[in-house]
């Protein structure tokens, strides 16, 4: 019962939850503004995310004639609560050690995709040619971006496990604890493979140029959030600020997990630093420096580069490096 | 397959710093030739009414008082195409473009958003006649080469002026028949 | 390019399809040819652009007028306007009022296709071997052959609806005057 | 057949749609992401023009052909005016006619930028899209410091121009000239060689020199496809008679050979209006008008889009008897549907985009 | 302040723009690619976004004389808007007509069909007048919600 409890606290506040939403949200807001700021512009206030949302919040949700209401209206909140679940499993080192008893890496990878799948359901409950046309591509696009993160997700765990003897470590409490013994993988030749991949999975998952074909508003106008209005539209944003958290937090704790010395507080604003850095460099400056990939080119992409990158690291840390 | 090579333009833009202008935040730059909302000088206007005839968008609108006592020039910015051509035809330079372009305005107003002068006609001096106004730089030019008093003529009616023009001649040739 | 033979020949063969004085060219100041050619009947169409299509000349458009006002009756007549080597020629043909009928010539220029359809719901001239017969810009909502209609002699200045507007704008401001 | 019918699926394209600049309606047959057919429906910015110009004068006319469409809104007045003057032989003097060159080669260079710019948006490409567009405001600038609008100069009128520039407005001119030119060489570079670029516009939306020909495609559209046409050399007109138009061509016939001839005419366009400012000819701006008469002529332009052609008849009266235009994008149309052919979806707007389609001016 | 209309002058700083053409000569559009896109006016600065579907808009910037043909396309996509929304002429021609009042395919001018709140006039407006004219519909939407 005090599990549930804590856990349930975790979700809907801290690092899950309220935080994770926050500090989604605030990314975000930086992120349009470092990208105005490559572009020669002024961007938009910090907090415009959280603006966007009030704004959302108080528009009517509007639900085609044609569309499935059901399916509609609770696709949104498919990948919000998947998100939310998500955000409690990553350990915000010096802070929070995670919940392995909740789950390890491997419902991390279920999980991920949840977002995606609510904008396929939400898209083809919507009847519109377009969201048809962009759950196709999702549906590509998630096929091809799952194989180079479950490669990088082993890599990790494989060589965290092989350090303490055992097999792959799939808990991230593990993980990041014994690069805090061990150093950080960030830094270990064998491991940069891997860290290049997910660098590259990154804007496949979260749907940003080049690998935003399935929102391409200028092919397919926004494919399946095409249909969506108000509050509903706004926990779409509300699941992609978590998501976007979620991934981030991950790549730090595979990769660059150790603490400050200080209090929680500090470690927490230096996990947020991080994930900072990590978004500004494969999210925000990449997407600023390139167009969008079509399908075709975007799924060969992440079989060509992000998996064979991926899987050299899992085969060096297999044999010991 | 990426090469960043737009990366340097965008690096260099984040050096150079943002290009925005500060409207609506500050003021905002007009070229003085900007060809804003229409002005009208009744002052020079004759009533030619060429403007109307070259005006595609039949922005302007002509009318003559009941009472006779002038006529109303009105321009609606909301269907004028800003193209100038009145201007460009004016033969008495009586409109000009204003380099004002303020022109967004709440759906109440639309019918208003007019550039509206009234022409008084001028009651002549001798005959008490209605006459169209002529500007005096225009009659400056019309009436340059005879010695006459260009402010009276501008009070008379076509009919007395010609009177008013053929005294005075009247006058100065028997002056140069004395002299 | 199948561009071979002298425009001269083209200009020869062409004024022989015309009627007597059918044939004109003139120069602007900028030094561009015009030739001008009104054909002896509709009938030799065909005849002038299987001519102008093996000099290689480009069909740039097709013109249909309805000159009521120079002749004052309706008379449909259809100017092909080609370009060869820098030079425009125009081929004029008068239709036969009682059937306004003409070959289509899409067959030896691509490109007329789209001209052909564009006249044809304009002025309600039928094209004889056009095959689409989807309207190219008309809305449905609107009678073929509009340009024949809104073209009465009568209205040749501003529209009436620009005098509506006028009458609207100025019973408004008389009655805002009167309130103030 | 029936196979094939029962694979496929329509998807709507249009009219209201966010990558269209303006309203058409495509009916895309799709087999998966592959085009296997295009329906096009038009007529939604058909404003029946060539009527509204029987009911007008021939001065409210040049005014009415600047509306046709307004990137390539010099080159109707433009082409109207000669075709006035073509008709009632009007000489218009040679100050007026370089002045309209240099009214005209500004929109070409603000067209091109525009229609370069959008590519990279529609490929998804924005901060690229921004800096063009960032760049084509140096002639906005221009031109609404020159002639008062950032898009309808109304610059021409029968006879000569309605405007005269003085010595600061050319140096104007030439300052943006002299900050446009190495950015216009940059975007080259990118539009030749970034991977992304490349990726997306190489060998897509391909045009053959013989289907170019046999569509009789004009413009850039031709040019790109390895067809040496331009008015402004094979018909000069007015001060074109006597500069030297670079006639700037490509081989590959794809959607990037096209931006890249676009790209390449800036250049071009940017010399012509160096070569005008220098040559410029004192005198008057205006010719005296005489009595328009009846008959019948034609004048040609080369539009930023290709062959703009004008055909006008009149009785002797104040209105045209018949003003018919036809505009370059109006041959280009009939091409889409080779370019388009086994395209994949993603493509449509891209390639729709690289004939740089006015659908305005298509329409009247 | 009451807390209720805090959050609505909050909502109002995230206007999302739409464009409907409806038959311009699009030199109005290319001004509002211009307003909306490019660094030199960066509407992002004011929590403006462009947006590809009309369910995301609160702004609709309409242009052109309103064309037979697309008449009702138009007026299905205005309805596609959720409320409230606001609608913004740009340009002489939805307001009036323009220099195309009279054709024979015009079914102008827009407020017979749409309920207009803001006329930017101009041929085109130059994008500062665009700009204004979105901050206009922005104290109309206000005030529409109630604040």
């Amino acid at each position: 019962m005090e599990l549930t409890l804590s856990a349930l606290l975790h979700m809907l506040l801290f690092p899950g939850g309220v935080f994770a939403l926050g500090a989604g949200l605030l990314l975000k807001g930086v992120d349009r503004r470092v990208q105005a700021r490559l572009q020669r512009r002024v961007g938009p206030p910090l907090l415009q995310p959280f603006l966007d949302l009030a704004k959302l919040a108080a528009k009517e949700t509007l639900v085609p004639e044609t569309a499935n209401r059901t399916a509609f209206l609770a696709a949104p909140l498919i990948g919000l609560t998947g998100m939310a679940v998500a955000a409690a499993l990553i350990p915000v080192p010096g802070a929070y050690s995670g919940m392995p008893e909740m789950g390890d890496m491997l419902v991390l990878f279920y999980l991920l995709p949840l977002p995606a799948i609510a904008l396929m359901v939400g898209g083809s409950a919507s009847s519109s040619p377009f969201g048809a046309l962009g759950f196709s591509r999702e549906m590509g696009l998630m096929l091809a971006y799952e194989i180079p993160l479950l490669a990088v997700l082993l890599a990790v765990a494989m060589k965290a496990g092989a350090a303490v003897g055992a097999g792959p470590a799939l808990s991230l409490t593990v993980v990041v604890g014994h690069q805090m013994a061990a150093g950080q993988f960030g830094f270990s030749p064998a491991m940069l493979p891997a860290l290049a991949a997910y660098l590259l999975f990154l804007p496949g998952t979260l749907g940003v140029p080049p690998f935003d074909v399935p929102e391409a508003e200028s092919e397919i106008v926004e494919g399946p959030l095409l249909e969506y209005s108000g509050p509903a539209l706004g926990f779409f944003h509300l699941a992609s600020a978590l998501k976007t958290m979620v991934v981030l937090g991950l790549g730090v704790d595979m990769f660059f997990p150790t603490p400050l010395p200080g209090g929680a507080l500090v470690n927490v604003c230096w996990f947020l630093a991080k994930c900072l850095a990590l978004m500004l460099v494969s999210l925000t400056v990449a997407r600023a420096a390139t167009g969008r990939f079509r399908p075709d080119q975007a799924f060969t992409f992440f079989l060509k580069y992000p998996a064979p990158l991926a899987l050299a690291s899992l085969a060096l840390a297999w044999m010991g490096f | 397959m990426i090469v960043f090579g737009f990366l340097k333009v965008l690096l260099g833009n984040v050096a150079k710093g943002p290009a925005t202008e500060p409207f609506p935040l500050g003021p905002a730059t007009t070229p003085a030739r900007f060809r804003g909302k229409v002005h009208m000088d009744p002052a020079l206007c004759v009533g030619c009414a060429i403007c109307r005839h070259v005006c595609v968008g039949n922005a302007i609108h002509i009318s003559e008082r009941a009472d006779g006592s002038g006529y109303d020039w009105v321009l609606w910015h909301n269907t004028c195409a800003l193209c100038g051509l009145c201007q460009h035809y004016c033969p008495t330079g009586a409109i000009s473009m204003s380099n004002d372009w303020h022109n967004a305005h709440l759906q109440a107003e639309k019918d208003e958003w007019c550039e509206s002068r009234f022409v008084p006609y001028l009651v002549c001096e001798r005959c008490g006649a209605h006459i169209r106004p002529l500007p005096t730089s225009v009659a400056g030019r019309l009436y340059a080469d005879n010695h006459v008093d260009v402010a009276r003529i501008l009070r008379l009616c076509p009919q007395c002026r010609q009177i008013e023009t053929a005294l005075h001649e009247g006058v100065r040739h028997d002056d140069q028949r004395v002299a | 390019m199948t561009t071979s033979a002298s425009p001269d020949l083209l200009v020869r063969g062409l004024a022989a399809l015309c009627a007597e004085d059918g044939h004109q060219a003139t120069e602007n100041r900028s030094g561009n040819l015009f030739h001008w050619f009104r054909l002896a009947g509709p009938g030799d169409l065909l005849d002038a652009a299987k001519r102008l299509a093996a000099h290689g000349a480009r069909l740039c458009t097709i013109t249909a007028y309805d000159p009521v006002r120079e002749h004052g009756h309706p008379r449909h007549e259809l100017a092909y306007h080609f370009d060869c080597q820098g030079a425009m020629f125009t081929v004029t043909i008068e239709l036969d009022e009682a059937d306004l009928r003409v070959p289509s010539i899409s067959g030896l220029f691509r490109n007329a296709d789209w001209n052909e359809r564009e006249f044809r719901e304009m002025y309600g001239i039928e094209v004889q071997g056009l095959t689409n017969s989807k309207r190219l810009f008309l809305d449905e909502k609107l009678d073929a052959g509009i340009m024949d209609r809104v073209l009465p002699v009568s209205v040749l200045m501003n529209g009436a609806s620009s005098r509506d507007l006028w009458e609207r704008l100025l019973a408004l401001r008389a009655k805002a005057e009167e309130k103030a | 057949m029936n196979r094939t019918t029962e694979k496929t699926y329509a998807l709507p394209i249009g009219p209201v749609h966010v990558a269209l600049e303006e309203p058409m309606y495509y009916k895309i047959e799709l087999d998966g992401e592959i085009v296997r057919g295009v329906e096009l429906t038009a007529g939604h910015v058909h404003r029946g023009m060539e009527a509204l110009a029987l009911r007008r004068n021939l001065f409210q006319n040049i005014v009415l052909t600047e509306r046709v469409c307004s990137l390539c809104s010099n080159s109707h007045p433009y082409t109207y005016c000669m075709s006035v003057e073509n008709l009632a032989d009007i000489a218009v003097p040679p100050r007026a006619q370089c002045l309209r060159v240099v009214a005209e080669e500004i929109k070409r260079i603000s067209s091109h930028l525009f229609n370069v710019g959008v590519m990279a948006h529609v490929i998804g490409y924005n901060s690229l899209f921004m800096h063009m567009m960032q760049q084509r405001e140096i002639m906005q600038d221009v031109k609404e410091t020159l002639y008062g609008n950032r898009m309808n100069l109304s610059a021409n009128c029968i006879g000569g121009v309605t405007h005269d520039l003085e010595a600061e407005a050319f140096a104007f001119l030439l300052d943006g000239l002299a900050r446009l030119e190495p950015e216009v060489a940059r975007a080259l570079d990118i539009y030749r060689t970034d991977r992304m670029v490349v990726a997306r516009t190489r060998s897509v939306g391909v045009l053959s020199r013989e289907d170019a020909l046999a569509l009789a495609v004009v413009g850039p559209v031709a040019r790109g496809s390895g067809l040496a046409t331009d008015i402004r050399r094979d018909a000069p007109y007015g001060a074109y008679v006597g500069l030297d138009v670079d006639v700037v061509v490509e081989q590959g016939g794809d959607v990037q050979s096209r931006a890249l001839v676009r790209l390449r005419e800036i250049q071009a366009s940017i010399d012509l209006l160096r070569a005008c400012v220098r040559a410029m000819p004192a005198g008057p701006t205006l010719a005296v008008l005489p009595e328009i008469p009846a008959g019948q002529a034609i004048a040609r332009s080369e539009a930023p889009r290709g062959e703009l052609i004008y055909y006008l008849r009149t009785d002797g009266s104040q209105t045209p008897n018949r003003l018919k235009w036809r505009v370059p994008s109006y041959m280009n149309w009939d091409a889409l549907g080779i370019m388009l052919r086994n395209a994949k979806v993603s493509d449509i707007p891209l390639i729709v985009n690289s004939i740089d389609p006015c659908i305005s001016c298509t329409e009247r | 302040m009451h807390p209720m209309n805090a959050f609505k002058k909050l909502a109002v700083r995230s206007p999302w723009l739409f464009r409907i053409n409806a038959g311009s000569c699009n030199g109005c559009d290319v001004e509002l690619v211009a307003t909306a896109c490019i660094p030199r006016f960066d509407v992002e600065r004011l929590g403006c976004r462009y947006c590809g579907s009309p369910r995301h808009a609160d702004i609709v910037l309409i242009t052109g004389p309103l064309n037979l043909r697309i008449r009702d396309k138009v007026l299905r996509v205005w309805d596609e808007v959720p409320e409230p929304k606001v609608a913004v002429a740009v340009g002489i021609c939805p307001i009036s007509g323009g220099v195309f009042r009279g054709g024979y395919t015009i079914d102008g001018p827009m407020d017979r069909y749409l309920p207009i709140d803001v006329n930017v006039p101009g041929c085109p407006p130059r994008p500062q007048a665009i700009l204004e004219g979105v901050l206009k519909a922005r104290e109309v939407w206000l005030s529409r919600m109630g604040a």
